[in-house]
């Protein structure tokens, strides 16, 4: 593990009119790590990573990955570069069968480029690659899963096809915003042997969670924000000792019961 | 009926399924199923001029491809990639004015015109329609409804390309039968070109451009050269269609860039079935000559033609293409156990 | 000084023709392409009684504006109202009307250029030695009456006070108990009225034709946009722009590129700044 | 809901197919072989259906008269009049010129008369006309020289192209600029402002008359003032003609909205004569009630006599009655007579040729000469232009008239003026 960092975010700020959103926050995350955000609703988690993935203009601050500036760049340049995300809202294409959503990923210069998951952008046909990502993230091939129209899923299926989006780019690094939310237990106990699996292949991960004992189980390091500031970075249980992070989360019993079992 | 036990068997049992997904089809009567419909619109068009009564119907149906031409690059753009473009008459006017001067100053025949308009103009209405691609919805559609209005008063303002008399003398086709079946084979040429593009990986990128242009961008991908490459699609069509009536007409001029070019093609499209690549052509060969018919009328067939628009669009039917798909699959017939 | 005077005018003219398409739009977002039928149709109304049937022409001009209403309100309630949410076939369904209402007419012998309205009031007086005629001021006149109107009637009165309501945000205003699709009726009414009033006050500068509907529509459409889709406080003052820049170009340009003027206002601010001076589209596009 | 609907709508389209249908059928059959005249108009506008009111007036007096004898054989005229919307804003020139092929193709129209109104049209239908080689008399509308220029460029092309209404060139040298040199010396003006529409032929002949103006010592303020069709205010215009004293404010525009500026002209007591070389809205009889008398002392040119009461052959007057007793309404655009004259002199050209083919009937008119209702026409065998002149006797004469006190005066030329010219009182110095 070099110890320069594979993306480096510098005093990132961003004002919508007089709010706020995001108050001067720097990070830092090394290959192949899995961080950790978290922080109560509205404190700029989502505003932060929509900065650092071009979808919103910052008003002052700089994103550096692996050395090379990249705060001013559109989004699809970022994705190019690898640093890819999943939406809060989940967005896929609702119109198209599950495996067909995948083509158009696979169908990105990136994927052109980087021969996509195992060569499928540009030696193998994207249907039948879709359908092996697809088996990646846990839907078996003769299922029924990759043939129905993406409207008619569940939200457990649609969280991991927005993951497999991701992966069939070849990713470096994967921001995923809020990908428990939703799911029920089982849906989460199936998931999370997924992300390790992703950080064995070396991708490194930024996860916005609110589910703070998978994340805890799966995170090396976690930061808290509030109102917009970091208020403490580190690993879990330096965090999860602290006690502005209970002043942060006054009052909700989730984090008292975590604390009780740790 | 006699009492032996018979069930309704539905036309396309095991078809349906199979051919949505990647196994072949066998047996003869699965591939007749399938390509009898298109048989019959192929085989249709090509003999159509033949069986028509007189020279004008023949020339009346040149006219409809012209339609067809604008109508196909509309439904492309509204249902496939999401922009609604009411500028037809823009493509027409550009197509036009390119393929007259090519013909008159250059000297060059129809049949080449007609490429290097279509291409050329293309390009050209690319380039102008790019800072408004960002747009979305009601903007983009004002927009490009504007953008024939104001190319018109900029020639007349300006007049150049012949101001308001046009550029005359334009070099017709060699003869009737190659005019009329040039146009006929290139809009079955289009048809199918854009039917199959539309199911390519490209055509899929088209598609989720629609539904979700944020998660095109997070993929990696540029939507608005994706947008680009659609938007030139649609205008080279488009082009065409004015090339070709300016060579039928040996005439170009500002009223190219007329309303009717706009509006004539949304209707068909939507009463052919938005969606189909096949319904606005259908639509298009169900207007004009209805339109054509009631011109003994005078002005009564615009208000008949107009009440035919907002009965279809009010009821909110999706057109005759799409109930026709709908019903195709349901075909039963009477089968003995 | 002249230019000041004659651009108040045109831009008076210009702001009563858009006013009623940014209400319609305002309120229940749909684009009213049929706004020049309207405005022809209530001129040829008003024609009607007036030389028809010899009615005064104070009580034409009343019965004119309460039949468009009418008739703006029947066309929302039987036609507009099926087709809301779904952009395009708004702007298809409305246009097919306006069409039909047209060419109806040119249909129905309103032809030729015989049609005329009378003159509010004759004769003409000189303001700094440039002429002006006085049924213009009357039009100055009556078009800064129905802003302040219009003005009072959005903030003072209940009804007013709903359709700001459904124009900021539909579903909070039908939480609130607000029936939108009656609101909208209102709305469509008002427009044509406004529609209505402002063929009679400009028609009996010129004769009534049918062309003069497609202008209309086109003008009204380039001020709206301007203004900020939506706002009708931005038509009002995008008028004022237009009116005196097509005023400028005519003096100093040279008088033919006068309609480029209004055609192009709208290619530059949709591209500039989609939600021209009022509107609010581009707040909806940084929500992600 | 939605099965119904979609019935409905097909309940609909095919009554509305029905209906059409029926009109085909229930059409009387052509019993007696008519030579049939196809009328490509754009009857929604005045210069439409003057021309088709008065190419009906004639039909019925020739067949009432008899009819056509072609070799022996007394064959009526059968005409065939087709809207072709072509002055419409809006509506794309391939519209008039689907209507041409299909008076000709449809309905086996043996000559194309009155023509597509709109000179783009025009010009464009020639091409049509010599691919069918159809014979076609241009009566109402077309002003543009080029039109003849075509004909006598390409000959054996465009042989089949007549025009028997006058043209802008002609107009222009003719009776435009003597009348204004008339004016000149009788009133001692000489300051000129020229207001026209953004139209080719109203370009090219504001521009002819500002060159020719200039040249006879006449003051030409400023560039000739373009207005885009469909202007409402002219307020400027005529303020700049105030300011600089303007005389004589020459206006060449054929759009509805020439009423507003005669309004505005009146309301602002512009100290200036109106001279409409071409002004639509002053032609018509009713202009006069439609502009409750501000239209008075304005000019217009009418392009051919007869299209207004006067006395320049004995056959203007009875024409002039003849209209006002069938339509009850004055000969209105400058369409009017030229319409009526052309079945008289096509009906001259077949007997004397005995036969319907074109290049014998082409013969037949290039010899035409016949007193008509705007003097003797004669074409010109090279251009096929009709020849004009300032004299009835001589050639085809126009017309200028001023509306004076609710009646349209002819005032030049001289031979068959009907009044004097004068001027507004808040003129007079």
């Amino acid at each position: 593990m070099n110890n320069q960092p594979i993306l480096e975010v510098q005093e990132a700020t961003k004002s919508f009119g007089g709010i706020v959103a995001v108050n001067r926050v720097s990070l830092d995350v090394h290959d192949g790590e899995i961080l950790g955000i978290i922080g109560p609703n509205g404190s700029g988690k989502t505003t932060l990573i929509n900065c650092v993935t071009g979808f919103i203009k910052m008003t002052s601050g700089k994103v550096l990955f692996r050395g090379r500036d990249i705060s001013g760049k559109p989004p699809h340049k970022i994705a190019d570069m690898g640093i890819t995300r999943t939406f809060q809202i989940m967005r896929p294409y609702y119109s198209l069968p599950c495996y067909k959503n995948l083509v158009i990923p696979l169908f990105s210069p990136r994927a052109k480029r980087t021969g996509g998951w195992r060569g499928g952008g540009k030696l193998g046909d994207r249907d039948t690659v879709g359908i092996d990502i697809l088996e990646e993230i846990g839907f078996e091939r003769d299922s029924f899963v990759p043939y129905k129209i993406a409207s008619s899923l569940p939200t457990g299926y649609l969280k991991r096809l927005e993951l497999a989006r991701c992966l069939a780019l070849k990713p470096e690094i994967i921001i995923c915003d809020e990908i428990f939310s939703g799911l029920s237990m089982s849906e989460i106990a199936s998931m999370v042997p997924l992300i390790e699996r992703l950080q064995m292949d070396g991708i490194t991960l930024i996860m916005i969670e609110h589910r703070l004992r998978e994340l805890f189980r799966v995170a090396n390091r976690v930061m808290v924000l509030n109102f917009g500031e970091k208020v403490i970075e580190g690993s879990p249980e330096e965090v999860m000792a602290d006690d502005k992070v209970k002043e942060v989360y006054f009052g909700s019993e989730e984090v008292e019961e975590v604390m009780s079992h740790a | 009926m006699n009492n032996e036990q018979g069930r309704k068997e539905r036309l396309d049992r095991g078809i349906k399924v199979r051919t949505d997904g990647l196994y072949a089809i066998m047996s003869l009567r699965e591939l007749c199923y399938l390509t009898v419909p298109r048989l019959v619109l192929i085989v249709g068009l090509l003999i159509l001029p033949l069986v028509m009564p007189s020279m004008y119907w023949q020339r009346v149906i040149s006219i409809v491809c012209i339609y067809a031409f604008l109508a196909l690059g509309f439904d492309f753009l509204a249902h496939f990639v999401g922009l609604v473009c009411l500028g037809g008459a823009f493509f027409i006017g550009v197509g036009g004015y390119l393929a007259a001067i090519l013909n008159t100053s250059f000297g060059f025949p129809p049949l080449v015109t007609i490429p290097i308009a279509t291409l050329l103009g293309g390009a050209i209405c690319t380039l102008l329609l790019l800072p408004c691609l960002p747009l979305r919805g009601v903007y983009f559609a004002i927009v490009t409804l504007m953008y024939p209005l104001v190319l018109m008063r900029i020639i007349e303002a300006l007049n150049i390309l012949g101001g308001t008399d046009g550029i005359m003398g334009v070099a017709s086709f060699a003869n009737r039968w190659i005019e009329q079946y040039f146009v006929i084979l290139m809009v079955l040429l289009f048809l199918f070109g854009l039917r199959r593009l539309v199911n390519l990986d490209i055509g899929l990128v088209f598609r989720a451009v629609k539904d979700n242009d944020q998660a095109v961008r997070a993929s990696g991908m540029n939507i608005s050269f994706y947008k680009a490459i659609a938007v030139f699609v649609a205008s080279a069509l488009g082009c065409l269609g004015g090339a070709c009536l300016v060579h039928i007409y040996m005439w170009s001029g500002i009223s190219l860039f007329a309303l009717d070019f706009s509006i004539l093609p949304i209707a068909a499209t939507v009463i052919g079935g938005a969606g189909t690549v096949v319904g606005p052509v259908l639509g298009c060969f169900i207007l004009v000559p209805i339109s054509e018919l009631l011109r003994a009328f005078g002005t009564l067939r615009i208000v008949f033609y107009c009440l035919i628009l907002v009965a279809f669009i009010v009821f909110r039917s999706e057109g005759i293409m799409v109930y026709g798909q709908r019903k195709y699959h349901q075909f039963e017939r009477w089968v003995k156990i | 000084m002249d230019i000041l005077i004659y651009g108040t005018i045109n831009s008076m003219a210009l702001a009563l023709m858009a006013l009623g398409f940014a209400l319609v739009y305002g309120i229940s977002r749909i684009p009213n392409f049929a706004h020049g039928a309207l405005y022809v149709i209530s001129g040829f109304v008003t024609w009607g009684f007036v030389r028809a049937l010899g009615v005064n022409y104070l009580l034409s001009v009343f019965l004119t504006m309460i039949i468009i209403g009418v008739v703006g309100a029947l066309i929302y309630r039987f036609i507009l109202i099926r087709v809301r949410g779904m952009a395009i076939s708004e702007i298809i369904a409305s246009y097919a009307i306006g069409l039909a209402i047209l060419e109806g007419l040119r249909w129905g012998g309103f032809k030729g250029m015989t049609y005329t309205l009378p003159v509010f009031v004759e004769g003409s007086v000189d303001i700094a030695e440039i002429p002006v005629d006085f049924h213009r001021l009357v039009v100055v006149g009556i078009g800064v009456a129905v802003v302040a109107f219009l003005w009072l009637f959005t903030h003072h009165t209940r009804i007013g006070l709903a359709l700001r309501g459904m124009a900021q945000d539909e579903r909070a205003a039908l939480m609130l108990g607000i029936d939108s699709d009656l609101m909208a009726v209102v709305a469509m009414a008002l427009g044509s009225m406004l529609a209505g009033l402002a063929a009679i006050l400009l028609l009996p500068l010129g004769n009534i034709v049918v062309e003069a509907g497609y202008n209309v529509l086109i003008l009204a459409i380039a001020v709206c946009i301007v203004g900020g889709l939506g706002s009708w406080m931005g038509a009002v003052l995008a008028a004022f722009l237009i009116g005196f820049a097509q005023i400028l170009t005519v003096t100093y340009l040279g008088s033919h590129y006068q309609m480029v003027v209004a055609l192009l206002a709208i290619i530059f601010t949709l591209i500039l700044r989609p939600s021209g001076l009022f509107g609010q589209q581009k707040e909806l596009e940084e929500r992600v | 809901m939605k099965k119904k609907s979609m019935w409905g709508i097909i309940i609909v389209v095919i009554v509305v197919i029905a209906a059409v249908v029926i009109y085909y059928a229930t059409r009387p059959p052509k019993i007696e072989p008519g030579i049939v005249i196809g009328c490509p108009l754009s009857t929604a506008f005045l210069y439409g259906w003057d021309a088709e009111r008065a190419i009906t007036l004639a039909v019925e007096e020739i067949n009432a008269a008899g009819g056509v004898n072609v070799a022996g054989k007394k064959r009526p005229f059968k005409v065939e009049v087709i809207d072709t919307r072509d002055l419409e804003p809006g509506v794309p020139v391939s519209e008039a010129l689907l209507v041409v092929e299909k008076l000709i193709l449809e309905k086996k129209a043996d000559f194309i008369m009155g023509g597509p109104v709109r000179s783009e049209a025009a010009l464009a239908a020639m091409d049509l006309l010599s691919k069918y080689k159809k014979v076609s008399i241009l009566t109402t509308g077309v002003l543009t020289p080029k039109y003849h220029a075509r004909v006598a460029k390409e000959y054996d092309k465009f042989k089949y192209c007549f025009r028997i209404t006058g043209e802008a060139k002609w107009m222009v040298g003719g009776e435009i600029i003597p009348c204004l040199v008339d004016i000149g010396e009788r009133f001692g003006v000489d300051r000129i402002f020229i207001m026209i529409q953004d139209v080719a032929h109203a370009r090219g002949g504001g521009g002819l008359i500002a060159k020719i103006m200039a040249k006879k010592g006449w003051h030409v303020i400023g560039k000739p003032e373009i207005y885009p069709t469909g202007t409402t205010d002219f307020s400027m215009g005529l303020i700049k003609a105030k300011k600089e004293k303007a005389q004589v404010i020459l206006i060449w525009m054929d759009m509805p909205e020439t009423s507003i500026l005669l309004k505005q002209w009146y309301d602002m007591k512009i100290p200036a004569l109106p001279f409409g070389s071409i002004i639509a809205a002053a032609e018509q009889p009713g202009f006069w009630k439609a502009t409750e008398g501000k239209g008075e002392y304005c000019l217009a040119n009418v392009v051919n006599a007869g299209n207004a009461p006067s006395e320049a052959t004995p056959w203007t007057m009875k024409f002039v009655k003849a209209y006002k007793k069938r339509w009850n309404i004055e000969p209105e655009g400058y369409g009017t007579s030229t319409s009526y004259m052309a079945p008289y002199v096509l009906k001259d050209a077949i007997e004397r040729a005995g036969s319907l083919k074109p290049d014998a009937v082409i013969e037949a008119l290039e010899k035409t000469d016949m007193v008509g209702v705007y003097g003797r026409i004669r074409f010109d065998p090279k251009s096929h232009q009709v020849v004009p002149s300032v004299d009835p006797e001589e050639g085809a004469v126009g017309t200028i008239f001023q509306w004076q006190a609710g009646k349209r005066v002819v005032v030049f030329p001289k031979k068959i003026a009907m009044g004097e010219i004068q001027l507004p009182p808040w003129m007079k110095k």
